[in-house]
């Protein structure tokens, strides 16, 4: 299983802040890219960490990974 | 005496998420020590006008456990550019009313141009890698900032129509 | 509102030396207001070691109706570069411990690197302009300090000998 | 009558931090050369301030002043 965190509009737009998905696809890329299918969405600008590392596209996704979608952040 | 006591302490201390009022003295205190003979802060309060439009309130958000890491990893950034500094940074979140203290970010120095420096650099990181998201309550709506020079907010497409009026 | 209850309140209250432990968080309340999202604040603490030469405690003296005035001057100063900025200064004197709070600079602005620029050309001014002097008790002497770079003690001439040893 | 006024290692050297003197010499510059001569000081990087403001050396004295010799300071 892999786990989903939505943060700021992004929990808004897939309406909750946490997807367990059984199966996802091989890499960070392509997990934004069916995300952005699903919810008709832009993730361009959108961060992803991997167990709260940011992580690049091509990062490979393994089970239990936690996968963090992280808009422009506004802190500070 | 302070840094002796403060090298014991875990680093979730100096950099921290919490959703209470931060005290501006307590985040000092961290980074006094006899070796600094300046301390800066920066105080990041609510401010009532943005571009002319009015905020009655700001709700913030954070990615806790990864924030509090990467607020770390400033710490570490700054430990490597200016070795005698010490850092301690606390953000809040939840509702925040005008004029509240959003972030305070303390830095002692034994001289005081890295003090400055090295908090300026500070702010700037965490507006740039920390996973902290404010949403903007205005009289007419709602809307999460979301780019860090808060000119625009950040287009949303479609969804969160409903908080939008 | 707390802007408006700063206004009208005498200058001497935003540019004040004490005798007392200064509160950091009254000097920053001076500046706060729904206006400014950041504060700066710069606070010089005393340093143990000097250029390896272990300090025991300080000595702070001003010419303190002048030293209050010059520093309303620099809040003027500060107010014509930097229009929008708002400033609050503490000076401490008397005898000062390892870490106490000898000044605290409170500037708060619409934006932060204003607010940086500000709270530095603040202590650069004082440390040029405001006649405050302190005097470095050592273990084995005493001396006044005279010049704003804090490299060297000014040279007394024959004078004061009776505090050296 | 003109007060002088003394501080941090003037003080020490000159052994009181105030002096009144009946007469005084025409301008600042000149109160520093009498001064220098009494009580063999050079103060060259003293400035003065004339009723709590910077004078130059070339000020007339008047009745009433106060005048404050001022070392290089050390505040902050």
């Amino acid at each position: 299983m892999i786990t989903l965190l939505f943060f700021a509009y992004l929990k808004d737009a897939i309406g909750t802040e946490r997807l367990d998905v059984a199966h996802a696809p091989m890499t960070v890329g392509q997990l934004k890219r069916q995300l952005e299918a699903d919810y008709n969405l832009d993730l361009r600008h959108v961060m992803v960490a991997v167990n709260e590392e940011y992580a690049l596209e091509e990062r490979t996704l393994q089970q239990g990974d936690i996968v963090a979608f992280i808009p422009p952040v506004s802190g500070g | 005496m302070d840094y002796e006591r403060g090298e014991k302490r875990s680093m979730s201390t100096f950099f921290t998420i919490t959703d209470q009022p931060i005290s501006l003295e307590e985040v000092v205190r961290k980074v006094i020590r006899p070796e600094a003979g300046a301390v800066t802060t920066f105080i990041g309060t609510v401010r009532e006008f943005t571009n002319g439009k009015r905020t009655l309130f700001l709700q913030y958000e954070a990615y806790v456990p990864m924030a509090e890491k990467m607020l770390a990893q400033i710490g570490e950034e700054i430990s490597k550019r200016w070795p005698e500094a010490k850092v301690a940074i606390t953000h809040r979140i939840g509702k925040l009313a005008i004029s509240d203290v959003a972030v305070v970010i303390a830095v002692s120095t034994p001289h005081r141009k890295d003090a400055y420096e090295a908090n300026q650099y500070a702010i700037e990181r965490i507006k740039q890698i920390v996973p902290i998201w404010k949403k903007e309550h205005w009289e007419d709506g709602t809307e999460w900032v979301g780019n860090q020079l808060e000119t625009k907010a950040y287009p949303t497409g479609k969804p969160e129509g409903e908080d939008l009026i």
